[in-house]
């Protein structure tokens, strides 16, 4: 990032959510580079940048893809890097129909199910080139559902040969469509659609185009502004798309780079603990699957390009590592041991789960859904159906709380005493109080030592689970119930220390695996390249081998930066195989030449014949620039020397994503799910396979042109400050935090102020049809009312770290609770960004006015279940209808 | 207000709170925007109407010890000059009132500091650049002086009945010298606390160090022949009565001359609300206190009563001036206007080498 | 300036070069970092005692200014356009009065901005000014002269620091300071929750009460060739702790790159060691006057009229004494 | 001031010395002259990793007598150079905090406010509800006989403040017993 000539902050607000990164961008505008901040609100971002350009929230795929048709029409485009490394002139089949065509719907859409059929997507196949190993491209129906099924790799292509224009001329090019579709997103559109001058737009194209080629890069930065919308996913892409257009992807100072918010959020999706992957973004399994080999032809051909291919290796040592002497050749390496899913377990499914009572016990480990989550109140009342609730933190979140001193409590809708719920709280060990690993937001894992011992009852994770997990086989000891076989089969045998603590090196040992067979029996690996699926490796997760390559861990690895280069290889140990920058190739040319001296950063040595530079190559280190693969390979074997993209099944950026979104080949504008603007690109007003959940208890506002949008006008968009910490748990305790953002506020426009009659720093109340909050009023000038559409768009800014409690030393209102739960197809995030509402001056009524309040809005404005949830508006509306999810 | 037909429901607002003079006057965004109320002119800018200098944690006690300490100053000189002029009661008198106004004042001082068992520290070093360094040492010798006299009237008055033993015949001899030692340091006490209140960035008292401590002496000076006046017999108090006529006047000009040095900026707290009241009736009471020294106070009670208007002026005098210098520190506009205005007139004069800010 | 203030260059003495800090406010992200940092590393308790934890209404400023227990404090000034150009006016101004330097402006100084239009096309519409004030440690301090006790001393590597163990509480060090920096912290209304101890759960009583308190530089940090918590903590190298000549010359450079940017509004504050202080140990880069951040715009010590005012209250002693006598005089005929 | 001694007196020493004004070294106290930092006397030194958020800002815990007694940034990381936001500067009060939670508390069905359990009691009683659920809510087959192997009956939610191995064990645990709905911040 410090290399970067031009910067773009876009859907994040990094200088106050990343103060310490945010260093590096300091120092690259000292030496000269642009800082761009594209966001909402004027945050301390902004303030320090050269430019801030105010946006509307959820607007962003228009301004991206603005800029995408810039760089296509003005022929800013970085042509060798596009034709060599992309896929844009790979040609897509016939039946593919654009969002252009179908006026904001791609071709294959299933207005029953609310669903693509992706087989429309896919690339043109060269006439008698037959998918090997029967795997047949595009038109395989598992391939089509959800995106949760799919590891980083996305869907298997195997390695057809697919038709190509390198001319890129012909009409059905990758370059061609993009071209089209992007036509319509013009600087008019900008303004139109985003709120954004033609002056600010034309500034923002200038700095990033001229900032980007052989000799300079630019990088974009996001973070939560983008994942947390109904199309998150697709606002990456088409960051993706643009980096990709202008060369900036795998070249130091470019690249779209995630901001994340935790500690170990990265290493909790490497190592997820999330419904739908396995360790190492191995899918979890589905109903389907019912054996290992079709579960490993659902992840990837072994025929395709890149180390995807080897997924088998990488499965089979994790089901090794899980059950040991248990997982053989005879039992599918254990494969029948593992659950199965059959649509969508997550977070929110699992709250209306336990609305329904279906859910007896949960366990919350570090997190706080009754402040941090979605539509707060789901949240508690889902907490209140529980039989037992375990809560492991260091205070008494409200989380914990919820049953004595929750904001239902205070409005009547709970008693105390008829809540049947058992809440065990469990005292959690600070991160100075055990050891262990976080990965970093640039994959890098980094060691932490123990300290001191927890004090008192206080116990890490590691202890907790490993005690439970004893317990649990002791108690099934005797059972013989076959269900239980997988628990009593588990490798759960650690080293403890005298305190009963157990040794986080071991556990890391076993995730990086080791050989379990032949002369080397019993040595850690040192690459997944090693892994093998014959039983002979285990390991836990393929991408962190490497970490404890010779016994060594290698997350504690702590050469001082200063005695390094500036890529500081032996501070920690990044995944995979302790690379820096990914697809690393693409800093050189076709040749194997760095594109520019200034930018060199991995090339091709021809002397010997190795590829050489400043990070470890993220590429065959002995595969030479010219190099044409054997036809018939596959995996790593198959990539050429100039297929940089070696985790895409064929080695290249995808301009165009024929497999892996399920919302869209290409980016597409849609609005919000509540949005008082009407989508001015096509009918079709929503992400039309946004997942939805109509529920009374779940109500969205109408969105424009439809009656009741009046009834709450405005949008609120919810962030974080520096202060503070998501839902407060690790900020809100202590006094030194709290007392430098002591109170919830929001934050309005002067104009917004003006209108409503809110006195500066007085209360206002913000209304959404889920509830309804107060907090005290910052009018500031921050945040600029913009023209949109031809109207005045007010936006309120919510930080969303206060929740109502007793224990913290300060509480207030909790933002998410005017949060509803509509999520991104893709990633099942949701959308809590953009949301209508209502804001009026005053603190907001106690008791069960509050409730009343809220119902007089409701009914005012109209809303029901269905409201906002149709999932189409456009062109097939007439046949489409609202659509229930059924899982 | 009324939004909805819930607002009974709603927690009622509670009072604005404000912070150490953090929120008050909602100066926002620069200050400049008209939203100031109290200072319209234009030019003010200031970082939210906060203050930019802080008030000394002086409370009452601080005023109290500026009074008793003038008191007990004025009061040794009268003493020493009734010793040196053969009139044993005013001398006694006023070695007593000295005695007791500067054991109340160090008591009222000890009381103000923030670790009262630390009292010893003054003591600790010498420095020339603190007044209040000083002033411990003029303190210490003067009290040493006005005590050793003080204790041997008292001893004298119950009859030699103190349990001296032997010392009582050295505290006889060293009553005068003491008293004279005492007389010497008693003008110092009496005008070093200018300097203490002028020495700092007080925009109010700093502005006035040219003329505070003639305004201070004579507001000694005054105060302690008012209280001569009440303890002190007609007949024995006429040199009492000469020195409220001169403290008087001198306080009526030291005041005015102050006011006309002053940066008018900074003199304003002297003429607002609370201490402006006071200065106002410390005049009103020094001059009918001069008027009943001058003509009526042969008759006892007019002398008392003239007494008490000279204590009461001299004590409203120091109430008012450290309460106005605390007002302004309340309002950043007292610290910056001045400073603006000072700094704007030595760069027309040329002067621009001493600037704060600079441009390279 | 006078045979009692301190000279400008007075730590040589001592062997060791003077420090300091260089705040360039024009990359402060308002974190507050080294708010954090400070209290933490002095253990101060936090500064809402005496009010709850509520807004300050100011901002996002919510500590109001520095104190006994608020040792850095980050300022937030959000501006607008007029305010903007307002601010590089009086900057261009600063730069066209060819300062520091003596004798009437010099036209070599700095032709090339005093002249030019220096306000570049992109002048934005509003700007969020952040800066992370502290004790500036004055050359010629004046909490440190008019500290009674000897609690507040010199130390060896120029900074201003006061003794906590000497301290009695007089206050006058309060009033001497005309930045408004030092305070002391008031008696014990803090709450249960500031308090702490290094043991979770427990809870230490506040320290240094009634107590003079301000920032010490950590002048333990120093004596062992640590860097203060502040600048340490600072993620973008605002705050920046060095030798003070060295800072200086780092922020000439950096006011000269800015002015080449034509931002004329950026200015140095204290680096003028002929000013009212004598140049200060605490350096900043600010972009507007000193007032817009809750800084006096000439401040001066106190001590520099000092010999003047001793003369006055020795020439009103004797004045006394003189009226003293002539009362005796008068009054012994009546 | 401890005892005292007329030598020591800074009255003296200050004209015994080049500081006549009594400024400088004639005034300092006793504890002055022998100052010290609490990260030079520490036992030990740990290095460790912020918290907070992602950037994995390295942190350094002074330790003295089994507790913490500062955290401060490790200049040694090529990541943060030292430097850390002002959450992870309170990283010792995180450690230390009064209202820091050191006992396992219980709140029984219906009950209107907390009690006090013991540690061993609070993991069998979670183990034993942990089975129970697990049993109550197992799905074997889908409507089409697919096996599920799965309970519905347990969740769990966790935060990203977790370790590596934490996670693991974790997922580890939660998969072996069926329970796939198993989430984390990253989807919050």
């Amino acid at each position: 990032m410090a290399n970067a000539d031009c910067i773009v902050i876009q859907g994040s607000n990094m200088a106050e959510c990343h103060p310490v990164g945010y260093q590096w961008v300091t120092e690259a505008k000292a030496r000269g580079a642009k800082v761009i901040h594209v966001d909402p609100r004027f945050t301390r971002t902004s303030a320090v940048a050269d430019k801030h350009v105010p946006i509307r929230a959820g607007s962003d795929v228009v301004l991206l893809g603005a800029l995408i048709n810039y760089v296509i029409s003005n022929e800013l485009w970085f042509k060798e890097y596009v034709l060599a490394y992309t896929n844009a002139s790979t040609l897509v089949g016939e039946d593919f129909r654009d969002t252009e065509d179908l006026d904001g719907l791609f071709s294959g859409f299933d207005p029953e199910t609310g669903q693509y059929d992706l087989s429309s997507w896919a690339y043109e196949r060269k006439s008698g080139a037959e998918a090997p190993g029967g795997h047949e491209h595009g038109a395989d129906t598992s391939a089509r559902a959800a995106g949760h099924q799919y590891g980083s790799g996305g869907p298997p292509l195997g390695n057809p040969k697919f038709e190509q224009d390198p001319t890129l001329e012909h009409p059905r090019t990758v370059f061609q469509i993009l071209k089209r579709h992007y036509a319509r997103y013009t600087p008019e559109m900008v303004g139109e659609a985003c709120g954004i001058s033609p002056e600010d737009f034309d500034y923002l194209a200038r700095a990033v185009t001229e900032n980007s080629g052989r000799d300079r890069t630019t990088c974009f930065a996001y973070a939560v502004g983008w994942t947390q919308h109904t199309l998150g996913a697709q606002f990456i892409r088409t960051a993706a798309i643009l980096q990709l257009l202008l060369g900036n992807i795998g070249r130091p100072g470019g690249g779209v780079m995630a901001l994340r918010g935790h500690a170990s959020i990265q290493g909790s999706t490497d190592i997820p603990t999330l419904f739908n992957l396995l360790p190492g973004y191995l899918p979890m399994p589905k109903a389907e699957m019912e054996t290992l080999q079709q579960y490993l032809d659902g992840i990837a051909s072994p025929t395709q390009k890149g180390y995807w291919a080897a997924a088998d290796t990488y499965t089979v040592s994790l089901l090794k590592a899980w059950w040991g002497d248990a997982a053989n050749e005879d039992s599918e390496w254990g494969y029948q041991y593992l659950p199965r899913i059959n649509g969508p377990h997550g977070t929110y499914e699992t709250v209306m789960s336990m609305l329904n009572d279906d859910v007896e016990g949960y366990f919350l480990f570090g997190q706080n859904p009754a402040v941090g989550s979605a539509h707060g109140r789901m949240q508690r009342l889902g907490m209140s159906h529980l039989k037992w609730l375990v809560v492991r933190d260091l205070s008494l979140i409200e989380s914990a709380t919820w049953w004595k001193d929750g904001p239902e409590i205070a409005s009547g809708e709970l008693k105390t005493e008829d809540i049947a719920t058992e809440v065990f709280f469990m005292p959690a060990a600070t991160h100075v109080e055990k050891a262990g690993s976080f990965t970093q937001t640039q994959r890098m894992l980094q060691w932490r030592h123990q300290a001191v011992r927890p004090p008192g009852d206080c116990q890490s994770e590691l202890e907790f689970f490993y005690e439970l997990g004893k317990r649990i086989r002791a108690k099934l000891a005797d059972s013989s119930d076959e269900r239980d076989r997988p628990l009593l089969d588990l490798t759960w045998d650690y080293p403890v220390d005298e305190h009963g603590e157990p040794d986080g090196e071991a556990v890391l040992a076993e995730i990086n695996g080791r050989h379990l067979t032949g002369p080397q029996a019993g040595r850690p690996l040192s690459s997944y390249t090693e892994m093998r699926a014959d039983g002979s490796t285990s390991g836990g997760c393929w991408i962190y081998t490497g970490v404890y390559a010779d016994g060594i861990n290698h997350a504690a690895d702590r050469k001082p930066g200063r005695e390094q280069g500036p890529v500081a290889p032996e501070w920690g140990w990044v995944w995979p195989a302790n690379r820096r920058i990914l697809y690393n190739r693409a800093s050189a040319d076709p040749d194997g030449k760095p594109w520019s001296e200034r930018k060199k950063y991995i090339w091709w040595d021809p002397e010997q014949s190795r590829w050489t530079g400043e990070d470890v190559p993220d590429f065959p280190v002995d595969r030479a620039p010219g190099t044409t693969p054997n036809p018939g390979a596959g995996g790593a074997a198959a990539l050429a020397g100039d297929d940089p993209f070696i985790m895409q099944s064929d080695g290249k950026g995808w301009l165009f994503a024929p497999k892996g979104m399920v919302d869209g080949p290409l980016p597409t504008h849609y609005e919000p799910q509540e949005s008082p603007i009407a989508n001015p690109l096509y009918r079709q007003q929503q992400n039309p396979a946004r997942l939805t959940y109509p529920r009374a208890d779940n109500l969205s506002a109408p969105s424009a042109g439809e009656p009741g949008s009046e009834v709450y006008p405005y949008v609120f968009t919810t962030y974080r400050l520096t202060e503070h910490h998501t839902a407060g748990g690790m900020s809100r305790w202590l006094p030194y935090l709290s007392e430098l953002q002591p109170e919830m506020f929001c934050e309005v426009s002067p104009e917004l102020a003006a209108e409503r009659g809110l006195e500066p720093y007085g209360w206002a109340t913000i209304i959404s049809p889920r509830s309804a909050i107060e907090a005290r009023v910052l009018v500031t000038e921050r945040v600029k009312p913009l023209n949109v559409s031809g109207r005045t768009f007010h936006q309120i800014g919510l930080p969303y770290h206060w929740g109502i409690g007793q224990d913290a030393v300060v509480s207030g209102d909790a933002a998410n609770d005017l949060l509803g739960v509509t999520l991104d197809p893709n990633v099942q995030i949701q959308e809590s960004k953009a949301g209508s509402c209502d804001i009026v001056p005053g603190r907001r009524p106690r008791g069960a006015a509050l409730l009343s309040l809220i119902a007089e809005y409701q009914t005012r404005a109209g809303v029901t279940p269905e409201t906002g949830n149709q999932k189409l508006t456009g062109p097939g509306r007439a046949t489409g209808h609202e659509t229930k999810e059924e899982y | 207000m009324t939004v909805s037909d819930f607002d009974e429901y709603r927690p009622p607002e509670p009072p604005r709170w404000r912070k150490r003079g953090g929120k008050r006057r909602r100066a926002g965004m620069g200050g400049d925007r008209g939203e100031v109320p109290m200072v319209p002119e234009a030019g003010f800018t200031s970082y939210y109407g906060r203050p930019v200098v802080k008030p000394p944690p002086w409370g009452d006690p601080i005023a109290v010890y500026l009074f008793l300490g003038g008191v007990a100053g004025g009061s040794a000189l009268l003493g020493v000059g009734g010793q040196l002029t053969g009139n044993p009661i005013l001398c006694r008198n006023s070695r007593l009132a000295a005695l007791a106004a500067v054991g109340m004042g160090a008591a009222a001082l000890v009381e103000d500091l923030g670790r009262p068992e630390r009292f010893l520290n003054m003591l600790r070093t010498i420095k020339l650049t603190s007044p209040m360094s000083l002033g411990s040492w003029i303190l210490t010798a003067f009290s040493a002086g006005v005590g050793v006299s003080a204790v041997s009237e008292i001893d004298r008055m119950t009859g030699s009945r103190l349990p001296l033993g032997p010392l009582r015949r050295l505290l006889r001899g060293l009553e005068g010298p003491a008293g004279v030692e005492a007389a010497v340091f008693a003008a110092p006490l009496s005008a070093y606390t200018a300097v203490l209140l002028s020495d700092t960035a007080n925009p109010t008292w700093n502005a006035a160090r040219e003329d505070l401590p003639f305004v201070f002496v004579s507001s000694a000076s005054l105060a302690a022949a008012g209280l001569a006046m009440i303890t002190t017999p007609a007949k024995e108090a006429a040199p009492a009565r000469a020195l409220a006529v001169l403290g008087v006047a001198g306080e009526l000009i030291a005041t005015r001359r102050m006011e006309k040095n002053m940066d008018p900026v900074a003199a304003e707290p002297l003429h607002l609300d609370g201490p402006g009241r006071m200065l106002a009736w410390s005049e009103r009471l020094a001059v009918a206190g001069g008027v009943g020294a001058l003509f009526g106070a042969r008759h006892r009670l007019i002398a008392a009563l003239s007494g008490v208007a000279l204590l009461g002026a001299s004590a409203l005098t120091r109430f008012g001036i450290l309460r106005a210098g605390i007002r302004s520190t309340d309002d950043p506009r007292y610290t910056i206007e001045p400073q603006k205005n000072r700094l704007a007139a030595r760069r027309r004069a040329g002067v621009i080498h001493d600037s704060i800010t600079t441009a390279e | 300036m006078n045979r009692l203030t301190e000279f400008p260059d007075h730590v040589r003495q001592t062997g060791h070069p003077r420090k300091g800090f260089f705040t360039d406010t024009s990359i402060c992200i308002g974190c507050k970092a080294c708010e954090v940092a400070c209290k933490e590393w002095n253990r101060n308790p936090h500064d809402s005692k005496d009010s709850g934890y509520e807004l300050l209404e100011s901002s996002y400023d919510n500590t109001g200014s520095l104190g006994a227990d608020t040792w850095r404090h980050v300022a937030f000034i959000e501006q607008d356009q007029e305010q903007i150009v307002r601010a590089r006016e009086s900057g261009r101004a600063l730069v066209s009065l060819g300062m520091p330097g003596f004798g009437p402006p010099r036209q070599d100084q700095a032709p090339n901005l005093a002249g030019a239009d220096t306000r570049p096309p992109d002048t934005p519409d509003f700007r969020w000014l952040m800066s992370s004030d502290v004790c500036k440690h004055c050359t010629n301090a004046g909490c440190l002269d008019v500290c009674p006790t000897g609690a507040l001393f010199r130390t060896e590597h120029g900074t201003v620091v006061v003794q906590d163990d000497v301290c009695n509480g007089c206050g006058t060090c309060v009033a001497g300071c005309p930045f408004g920096v030092i305070e002391r912290r008031s008696d014990g209304t803090a709450g249960p929750k500031t308090e702490r101890d290094f043991t979770p759960g427990e809870q230490a009583p506040t320290r240094n009460v009634g107590v003079a308190q301000k920032c010490t530089l950590c002048y333990d940090r120093m004596v062992d060739g640590q860097t203060p918590a502040c600048a340490q903590a600072c993620p973008t190298t605002s705050i920046k702790y060095g030798e003070r000549e060295e800072l200086v010359a780092t922020a000439k450079e950096r006011v000269a790159e800015l002015h080449a940017q034509g931002l004329t509004e950026a200015r140095l504050y204290g680096a003028n060691d002929s000013d009212g202080v004598g140049g200060t140990g605490s350096v900043f880069l600010l972009l507007d006057e000193p007032e817009v951040y809750g800084l006096p715009p000439d401040p001066r010590v106190p001590t520099a009229d000092l010999p003047r005012m001793f003369k006055r209250a020795g020439i009103a002693a004797a004045g006394m004494l003189a009226a003293a006598t002539a009362a005796f005089l008068v009054g012994g005929r009546v | 001031m401890s005892r005292f001694s007329f030598l020591g007196w800074p009255v003296v020493r200050q004209f015994g010395s080049g500081d006549p004004l009594g400024r400088g070294e004639a005034v300092t106290s006793p504890k002055t002259r022998v100052i010290s930092p609490r990260t030079s006397t520490a036992d030990r030194v740990v290095q460790s990793v912020c918290p907070y958020c992602a950037v994995g800002c390295g942190q350094r815990v002074f330790v003295k007598d089994e507790k913490v007694v500062q955290i401060e940034g490790d200049p040694d990381s090529p990541i943060s150079r030292g430097r850390l936001c002002p959450k992870g500067s309170a990283s010792e009060q995180l450690v230390n905090a009064p209202g820091r939670q050191t006992k396992v508390l219980y709140r029984a069905p219906h009950a209107k406010d907390w009690q006090q359990l013991d540690l061993e009691s609070a993991i069998e009683m979670v183990a034993d509800r942990f089975l129970e659920a697990r049993r109550n809510n197992w799905q074997q087959n889908d409507e089409h006989g697919r096996p599920l192997r799965r309970t519905m009956g347990i969740a769990g939610l966790g935060g990203a403040t977790l370790d590596n191995e934490e996670n693991y064990l974790i997922k580890k645990l939660f998969t072996a017993a069926g329970a796939i709905q198993l989430e984390n911040q990253a989807r919050i």
